[in-house]
């Protein structure tokens, strides 16, 4: 882990950059953004007071120091959590860094109703503030002194994930005088080796290097500006991408177009494994899926390589919850319903149906429509009616689709999911199964997995501030929820990296585990 | 004329009122889910909805909800459910793409259009009438979409001629718009083109059997002026209401197909993208959009009718 | 020529009648997936699908006679039951059209007054409409939630959905002419002379004005049976339409236009037969035009987005 | 060039031909044209020889589709773009016309040759102005400027008594009523100084009055320039007026051609004669009629008024405006009676007519039936009456569901008043035959019957259940003089068997007098005059009624100049929408004076049963 401003020295300095997105990322704020579309670009702007080293694989998960001076003190009691804020820290507009800031980034998070809120809610006073609406009041848990740069938080519970909130994207501070509004189109200034200098929401956005820009472990970044502009088809990226239009893609190139990629470009793509985990969610609380063997059925019917051709090859199949790269994953041997890599045994899986007595129930498949996605879900219902349900498919657009399956009166009997995590941690996973977090509406415990267990084993175990201690329990979980078959996993997606000839592709195109591409090591030839 | 332009707003005002309603119902009335959870992200909390809620009204009664969120809408400060953005804002930055492709289809459609209907008709019954025919079936019957996606893959990607879709402004660099545009607007136009050849033939031969064409070579005009002067005129009057409607009905979502397929990212790939979304804001706001143009084309449309055409009576 | 385009109309019927003998002869049917399976070519098993995700191409032999789609599927067997699917859409909807509009058309342009007020604004509310984003519109919202009206029930995804929609849609584009004509006959003398005999209003649209309107519904079929398969296949191809995996020509091309480097055959087979299909159609009409009304531009109205 | 020009009164002398030695202006020899059809050719013209001298007028007379407008359009090359075949030669001063190229041709025609047709509306382009219509055909042939085009054009519309030319000029086809249409289309033909003018049907489509006017400029016209003139007419009355020689023409063929008044003492061909046979004169004996019956009417309109709403016109700004078709009517036909109703067109005959078998709503007086108030009656408290009131319609194609069976067709009422279908198929039959057609053609449908099959299909119908007044409106306009008078004949037949009253509608003055016990006549919505048919043709009341009779031509040569010019009205019926105040007749009426301006002049009784609404009466004067 060498990486003192690992990238300045390989590469060139300068130039311009004009790379793609598909869609708009949820928002340039980073209070609100909470996707890995914006996660990418916003990361090497607003540095949170922890952040992870920007650096491949397993190193890449570590916590470093960001505007904090170092790792946070934490109390016995695992509630307290203290750090101090660097001296003479300036944000992209010159203006210096206070502690009071960090109250104020909180409290923006707090305030927009964003998706983040629940990341913060056990600090102490918090939740009398998102009640009282107030942006104004204090959240008594934080105390922050702009004198020492000293910070300050209480939570109410333990929590052994709270250092790894402090290095999400939504604690990345801002000054205070940002205001308790959506930044998307004029992004606040930010503390970080770039800053976004130009905005136009569906067409483009712009990072323009920040002078000096200066906190140990973080790059500075090498080129001047990088243009994200907004292609909607991965087809067109693609192929500009290849013909030097633009010079880096965020997502995968369309399976149609990878054969040619990597059989033309093979010395500008590669892929990397990601720590998701993709699955088929298994409603228990409904039939036919509240009978474990109809549920064991699906798990032995499924066949993970057909999956990954569909992916175009981009799938590592593997049978758990907990994917590799996350402290906890373990591949359990054998899998309990038969190798992963190996075509999955329909006859079995329709002696099983037969035998649970639900032969012929109809079932419909969720699918979202983004890219391969309605295939998988074709594949997966003709899957099932091979196995002897009698299934139909429901193709929702990606933006309501999770919101469509999370509604109790959407009675979602099985579909597609994927999970991503906030952090690398185990609980991020994991936390999807627990019972007690069941909701009527935006639930993502799909499957309504309710084991007293999983439960309180996950309780217990978020409790316990370092992971690697319990990493062996945590993969005990996870070996429990596939056993009793509370979802149908397949395997993680494998992410790309593809760019155009203009980019010196061996030296510049390091991949964070957790924030995909890192921009600060672009570089042109 | 007053009369009738005040009497076809009030018209309009009220086609408007039934098509925002419409609107507003198809992604009200109809079970969808609940937009405030929608909106509240991944992991929400029950006090983040209930902001929400409160915040868009969403528990008022139906008829409230509807004038709020007509207030937000018409008032130009109505923001998407999911991306936040201002609606109005969205609309404007993609006029230009939209009315680019609709200004240079429509200027292609017509010229060929008339082109190729007058060549046919002058020839009618003899074999190029028929290939022309062919062609003009072939041109309606072709889908949008499929075309389009052959367009752009062959003609774009892999022989390099044009780029692969997406837009540059005008005003950036006119010969680059151009170049974008020039797939586009031939697929989009094709269609149409296939039409008005049709429409403008069978007129051109309608019109030939007049009198007053009769009377017209009677006179001793060339066969150049009766037919400029005396068919042409009198067979285009019809095509040009209809290139106004057809117009109109293009800028107003007719081109989305084409939009998407090229990337054009106008107003109609705008709206068809909010629509999956079920986002109701830019919904509402672009039909209301689309049909205000619709309606306000085909009341100009009538009077450059009553204008061109003296026996029209305006009603 | 419209007799041949006609005959090559009914061939397609026939044809999209025929699949599940089709189906038979390929051994599987249009949403059964291969992925992984190998079929025999030249003596050596090959992958349905590459590992790539590259679908084999046409083999020109009762199995994978037009090759297989990116899930391992007949794309002959997919075509001739897309065509099912589409030609019942198109067909379907086209009817309905054609007595909604016949049925609007009559009672306003005969009745007048209050009743054609009202006609007419319902007729410009769905003109103004921009056509595919109502379509659109009305599909995604059904599409999730189905819909309820008195004993009907529309479920979600049901191709119900898409023929009531398409039908809709172009009511207008038909009842607006209908009701022209209806205007039109109504100052006819016959019309006159039934009221001269005492019949009513009923007697008069039915036996009188319905009869007459026959030449112009004529005319208008084939060509709103073409519009609404076009129609339908661009909702599918947008996704409102038919549901995969149940084969249509529309989300046939839509899966299609995401192949076109590995595996042009799935995009360009299924537009084509759209292709051929709509043409028949429009040339059969543009014959009928001629049979029927020569005179008349009435139909050259009825367009499509 | 030089032109002469039209427009100067002394341009006449100079523009008269010397006879050239013999030489015709034109010349046909055994002119055959033909068109190629998808079932062979049709040989319209088959024959045809022609001379015409200069300043000389021509009538080629024949019937309906006997190759009349063929011929002349031919002459003009104007054949050609339907792809006619032609053969025989055209010869125009010396030159061949047949062969000639496109662009000779082109040169004679406006310029040499000019041409007026039937339908004036029709003729005109709907969208240029009148004015511009005519200054393109003199640039077309003159080397002037489009100022002075336009010039010329007012000046020609001036010269054939357009009013206000240099407005109208400005105007459109459709702002100008038919007669001005007429003239325009009159000026547009004179506008090069033609030769020869030909005249296809000019007047068919007029009201006789305007076709007095009509006819009248043309004579002048001839008389002015020399030119010759060609008319085209069915009518020989119209040739009796004006012709100089006549050709008759028959199935494409000319079978007589001889001066005009040898035709009428003495026609040779078969053909001539029976056309001559057929045409109804009013000085013909009036057919014996049965003394009009006594007894309560049955049908008694009372002040009777329908007013249409009328719709404004883009960037014209009429105030919201009415038409009072019918304007307080007062009328009653009595049992077995004909009531002849006469009056040129738009005066509200066929409203007046359908209000009174309750078609439309009256706006105003009482409608009565056998002595029962209809005018508000419901449609179920009408139908027992609709068996007894019954009407027969003008457009003898328009009047028959061209979808449904004769049987049918005829049928309805029988059906409508519960009769079973085997049934009223019997009666069917009968009817059929009652009316002079055969049971077998109530299989057939409508287009497979000519015209005056049709009408008695409709006549058919009124019959179908033994009415007591039958409302004829124009019942035999739309057919052939020949026809005509089989019609006619057919309902004296049935109203002589059934004891039928009828209300015989006609714009046809001499139509009704063969038919009628009493005439009335009407003028923009109002009844001018009402009399015994005796008196009314032979002593005519009130100036309008003397004025439709003197414009009426008379089918004899040798009375062509006994005929009292001055007396037929000047100009056309004013507007409907802006009726003249006090007497609507007054702004074309001779005799008007102060009073005629102010007051409406009542319906006055001046002798038993002849009323009339005049301030000064003819009674004494005439
Ligand atoms: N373009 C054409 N193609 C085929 N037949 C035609 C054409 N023009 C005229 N005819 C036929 O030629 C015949 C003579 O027509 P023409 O118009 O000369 O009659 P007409 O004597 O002028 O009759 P009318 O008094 O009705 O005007 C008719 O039978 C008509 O149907
Ligand atoms: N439905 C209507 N709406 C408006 N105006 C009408 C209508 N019907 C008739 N008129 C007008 O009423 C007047 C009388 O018309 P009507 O048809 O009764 O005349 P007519 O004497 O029968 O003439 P014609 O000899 O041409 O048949 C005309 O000016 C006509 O334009
Ligand atoms: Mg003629
Ligand atoms: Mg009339």
């Amino acid at each position: 882990g060498d990486s003192d401003d690992g990238g300045a020295e390989a590469g060139n300095s300068g130039g311009s950059m004009t790379i793609a997105q598909t869609s708009q990322p949820d928002a340039l704020d980073p209070a609100l953004a909470y996707t890995s579309q914006s996660w990418e670009p916003l990361w090497v702007v607003y540095t949170p007071p922890l952040t992870y080293r920007h650096a491949e694989g397993q190193e890449g998960t570590e916590l470093i120091p960001g505007v904090a001076e170092a790792l946070p003190e934490i109390s016995d009691d695992g509630k307290t959590y203290s750090f101090k804020i660097r001296e003479g820290l300036k944000y992209s507009n010159g203006k210096p860094v206070k502690a009071s800031d960090f109250e104020h980034t909180i409290k923006r998070v707090l305030n927009l109703e964003s998706g983040g809120t629940y990341l913060f809610e056990g600090i102490e006073g918090a939740t009398d503030f998102i009640e009282g609406g107030d942006p104004k009041a204090d959240i008594t848990g934080i105390e922050a002194d702009d004198a020492t740069g000293e910070v300050t938080i209480t939570l109410t519970e333990p929590d052994g994930t709270f250092s790894n909130v402090l290095a999400t994207n939504f604690a990345g501070m801002v000054p205070a005088s940002t205001p308790f509004e959506n930044q998307s189109t004029k992004p606040p200034p930010g503390v970080g080796p770039y800053e976004i200098t130009e905005s136009v929401p569906n067409r483009q956005f712009t990072l323009s290097q920040v002078e000096g820009f200066d906190i140990p472990d973080v790059p500075k970044g090498k080129v001047d500006t990088i243009t994200t502009r907004i292609v909607k088809s991965t087809s067109r990226q693609a192929q500009d991408v290849i013909g030097g239009k633009l010079d880096y893609m965020q997502d995968p190139p369309p399976t149609d177009l990878l054969a040619e990629i990597k059989a033309s470009h093979s010395d500008r793509y590669k892929e990397w494994p990601t720590p998701s985990t993709y699955y088929f969610f298994l409603n228990q609380s409904i039939p036919p899926f509240d009978n474990e063997q109809a549920r064991e059925a699906v798990n032995v019917a499924i066949d993970s390589t057909a999956i990954a051709r569909i992916f175009g090859g981009r799938l590592k199949p593997s049978c758990n919850v907990i994917p590799s790269g996350i402290p906890g994953h373990e591949d359990p041997d054998p899998c309990p319903f038969g190798d992963p890599s190996a075509a999955g045994d329909v006859d079995e899986a329709k002696r099983l149906v037969e035998e649970a007595g639900v032969g012929g129930e109809k079932v419909t498949v969720y699918a979202n429509n983004d890219s391969n996605r309605p295939q998988i879900g074709e594949y997966y219902t003709d899957l099932l009616n091979q196995i002897g349900f009698d299934a139909d498919l429901k193709i929702i657009d990606g933006a309501i689709y999770f919101n469509t399956i999370g509604n109790e009166k959407t009675k979602a009997q099985t579909g597609l999911a994927a999970w991503y995590p906030d952090f690398a941690h185990p609980g991020s996973f994991l936390q999807q199964f627990d019972g007690t977090a069941i909701q009527p509406t935006n639930n993502s415990n799909y499957g309504y997995v309710n084991d007293p267990e999983i439960n309180k084993g996950i309780a217990d175990l978020l409790k316990e501030p370092d992971v690697a201690t319990v990493a062996d329990q945590w993969a005990e979980l996870d070996r429990k929820a596939i056993e009793k078959s509370y979802l149908a996993p397949y395997g993680s997606e494998e992410l790309t990296t593809f760019m155009s000839d203009r980019v010196d592709f061996d030296n510049c195109s390091l991949v964070h585990p957790l924030y995909g591409n890192d921009y600060t090591s672009f570089c042109l030839k | 004329m007053t009369r009738f332009v005040v009497r076809r707003l009030a018209q309009m005002l009220v086609v408007l009122f039934a098509v925002s309603v419409l609107t507003f119902l198809i992604f009200n009335v109809i079970p969808n889910g609940d937009p405030a959870v929608r909106m509240a992200g991944k992991t929400p909390t029950e006090s983040q909805v209930e902001a929400i809620r409160a915040d868009w009204g969403f528990d008022d009664s139906l008829p409230v909800q509807y004038v709020t969120t007509m207030e937000k809408v018409l008032g130009g400060s109505a923001i998407s459910y999911f991306s936040q953005l201002n609606v109005r804002d969205q609309i404007v930055e993609g006029l230009p793409r939209t009315l680019s492709l609709a200004v240079g289809a429509a200027v292609l459609w017509m010229l060929a259009g008339v082109a190729l209907g007058l060549l046919a008709a002058l020839r009618a019954g003899r074999l190029s009438d028929r290939l022309l025919t062919v062609l003009a079936l072939v041109g309606v019957s072709l889908p949008v979409f499929w075309l389009g996606a052959l367009a752009s893959y062959y003609l774009g990607f892999k022989a390099g001629w044009f780029p692969n879709g997406g837009y540059v402004p005008l005003t950036e660099d006119p010969l680059d718009w151009a170049h974008h545009l020039v797939l586009p607007w031939t697929v989009l136009a094709i269609l149409f083109i296939g039409f008005y050849s049709r429409v403008l033939r069978s007129n051109v031969l309608d019109t030939m059997s007049e009198d007053y064409v009769r009377t017209a070579r009677a006179k001793g005009l060339s066969e150049r002026q009766v037919l400029l002067r005396h068919v042409l005129r009198n067979s285009l009057i019809p095509i040009v209401t209809l290139w106004g409607l057809d117009f109109g009905a293009v800028v107003a979502g007719g081109a989305i197909l084409t939009e998407t397929v090229f990337d054009l990212q106008g107003v109609g790939q705008y709206a068809a993208e909010a629509v999956g979304q079920l986002d109701v804001p830019p919904v509402l706001a672009v039909t209301m959009f689309g049909a205000f143009f619709i309606v306000v084309l085909s009341t100009v449309v009538d009077i450059v009718y009553a204008i061109l055409d003296p026996r029209i009576r305006l009603t | 020529m419209a007799l041949a385009f006609g005959a090559l109309f009914v061939a397609l019927v026939l044809c999209a009648l025929a699949a599940p003998l089709w189906a038979d002869l390929a051994g599987r049917g249009p949403e059964a997936t291969n992925v992984t399976g190998k079929i025999e070519v030249d003596g050596r098993q090959v992958d349905v699908v590459s590992l790539d995700g590259t679908p084999i191409g046409p083999q020109w032999r009762s199995e994978y006679f037009l090759g297989a789609d990116a899930n391992g599927r007949d794309v002959m067997v997919r075509l001739l039951y897309g065509a099912r699917n589409s030609l019942l859409i198109g067909i379907a909807a086209a009817l309905l059209t054609t007595i909604l509009a016949t049925l609007v058309g009559l009672l306003a342009g005969y009745l007048g007054r209050w009743v054609d007020a009202v006609a007419r604004s319902a007729l410009d509310v769905i003109w103004a409409f921009p056509v595919i984003l109502l379509g659109v519109a009305l599909a995604t919202a059904l599409a999730v939630g189905g819909l309820q009206i008195g004993p009907f029930t529309l479920e979600a995804g049901s191709t119900a959905i898409s023929i009531a929609v398409i039908a809709v849609v172009y009511v207008p584009y038909m009842a607006r002419p209908i009701r022209g004509e209806v205007l039109a006959l109504r100052e006819k003398e016959f019309v006159e002379a039934a009221r001269a005999q005492g019949a009513g209003p009923l007697r008069t649209m039915l036996s009188e004005l319905l009869p007459n309107l026959s030449s112009t519904i004529v005319v208008f079929a084939p060509l709103m049976v073409a519009n609404a398969i076009l129609l339908e296949a661009a909702l599918s191809f947008l996704g409102v339409g038919v549901v995969p995996p149940a084969p249509s020509w529309g989300n046939m091309i839509d899966a299609g236009v995401e192949r076109l480097v590995t595996a042009p055959h799935l995009a360009i087979v299924p537009g084509a037969m759209l292709v051929a299909t709509v043409l028949a159609l429009n040339v059969l009409g543009d014959g009928v035009r001629d049979a029927f009304d020569p005179r008349s531009r009435a139909s050259w109205g009825a367009r499509r987005p | 060039m030089s032109a002469p020009h039209v427009g100067s009164a002394d341009a006449t002398a100079a523009r008269v031909d010397p006879p050239g030695a013999g030489e015709p202006l034109l010349a046909v020899r055994d002119l055959a044209v033909s068109f190629p059809t998808e079932s062979g050719a049709i040989r319209a013209v088959d024959g045809v020889s022609l001379d015409l001298a200069a300043g000389e007028l021509l009538a080629l007379v024949g019937g309906s589709g006997c190759g009349k407008s063929v011929t002349a359009l031919t002459v003009m090359g104007l054949t050609r773009p339907q792809g006619a075949r032609t053969e025989g030669s055209v010869h125009y001063r010396g030159r061949e016309l047949l062969d000639a190229s496109e662009d000779e041709l082109r040169r004679v025609r406006g310029a040499e040759i000019a041409m007026v047709f039937q339908d004036p509306l029709s003729s005109l382009n709907p969208v240029l102005r009148v004015g511009d219509q005519i200054a393109e055909q003199i640039l077309a042939h003159e080397d002037v400027t489009r100022a002075q085009a336009r010039e010329r054009a007012v000046e020609l519309l001036g010269r054939v008594g357009i009013p206000a030319a240099a407005r109208r000029a400005e105007g459109f086809p459709y702002e100008l009523s038919g007669g001005m249409r007429q003239r325009a289309m009159i000026a547009m033909a004179l506008s090069c100084g033609p030769r020869l003018l030909i005249a296809d049907e000019p007047t068919t489509a007029l009201d006789v009055t305007v076709q007095a006017q009509i006819l009248d400029l043309i004579r002048e016209l001839r008389d002015e320039t020399g030119a010759g003139v060609l008319l085209i007419t069915h009518d020989f009355g119209v040739v009796a007026e004006m012709a100089d020689r006549v050709a008759v023409m028959d199935a494409g063929r000319i079978v007589e051609q001889a001066p005009v008044e040898e035709v009428f003492a003495a026609p040779r061909h078969p053909r001539t004669r029976a056309l001559l046979d057929a045409v109804p004169r009013l000085d013909d004996p009036l057919p014996a009629r049965r003394p009009p019956a006594e007894g309560e009417p049955v049908l008694a309109l009372d002040g009777l008024e329908v007013a249409f709403p009328v719709r404004r016109r883009l960037l014209r700004r009429d105030s919201d405006l009415t038409v009072r078709a019918v304007d307080g009517v007062t009328l009653a036909v009595r049992p077995g009676e004909t009531l002849g109703l006469v009056g040129e067109s738009g005066s509200g005959k066929t409203t007046l007519a359908r209000a009174a078998v309750r078609l439309i709503e009256p706006t105003g007086g009482t409608v009565s039936f056998a002595g029962r108030d209809i005018t508000a009656a419901s449609r179920r408290e009408l139908q027992p009456l609709r068996s007894e009131l019954q009407i027969v319609f003008q457009d003898p194609f328009g009047s028959l569901n061209p979808r449904k069976r004769v049987a049918d067709i005829v049928g309805l009422p029988l059906r409508l008043h519960g009769l079973s279908k085997r049934d009223s198929a019997a009666r069917v039959a009968t009817l059929l035959e009652r009316v002079g057609l055969e049971p077998e053609h109530a299989d057939r449908w409508p287009h497979e019957f000519s015209g005056g099959q049709r009408q008695r299909i409709g006549i058919a119908r009124a019959l179908a259940l033994s009415p007591r007044l039958v409302v004829l409106d124009e019942p035999v306009s739309a057919l052939d003089v020949s026809v005509q008078t089989q019609i006619v004949d057919l309902l004296d037949e049935l109203q002589r068997e059934l004891g039928l009253a009828y209300l015989f509608v006609a714009h046809d003055l001499s139509v009704v007098r063969q038919v009628s016990d009493r005439v009335a006549v009407m003028y923009l919505g109002k009844l001018m005059e009402v009399a015994p048919v005796a008196e009314l043709y032979e002593r005519p009341v009130h100036p309008y009624t003397a004025a439709l009779l003197a414009a009426i031509p008379v089918p004899d040569p040798s009375r062509r100049d006994r005929r009292v010019r001055g007396v037929a009205p000047s100009g056309e019926p004013p507007s409907p929408t802006d009726p003249p105040s006090g007497c609507v007749f007054h702004p074309r009426c001779p005799r008007a004076t102060d009073v005629c301006r102010e007051v409406v002049p009542p319906l006055a009784a001046h002798s038993d049963g002849h009323l009339a609404a005049c301030h000064h009466p003819l009674t004494a004067a005439s």
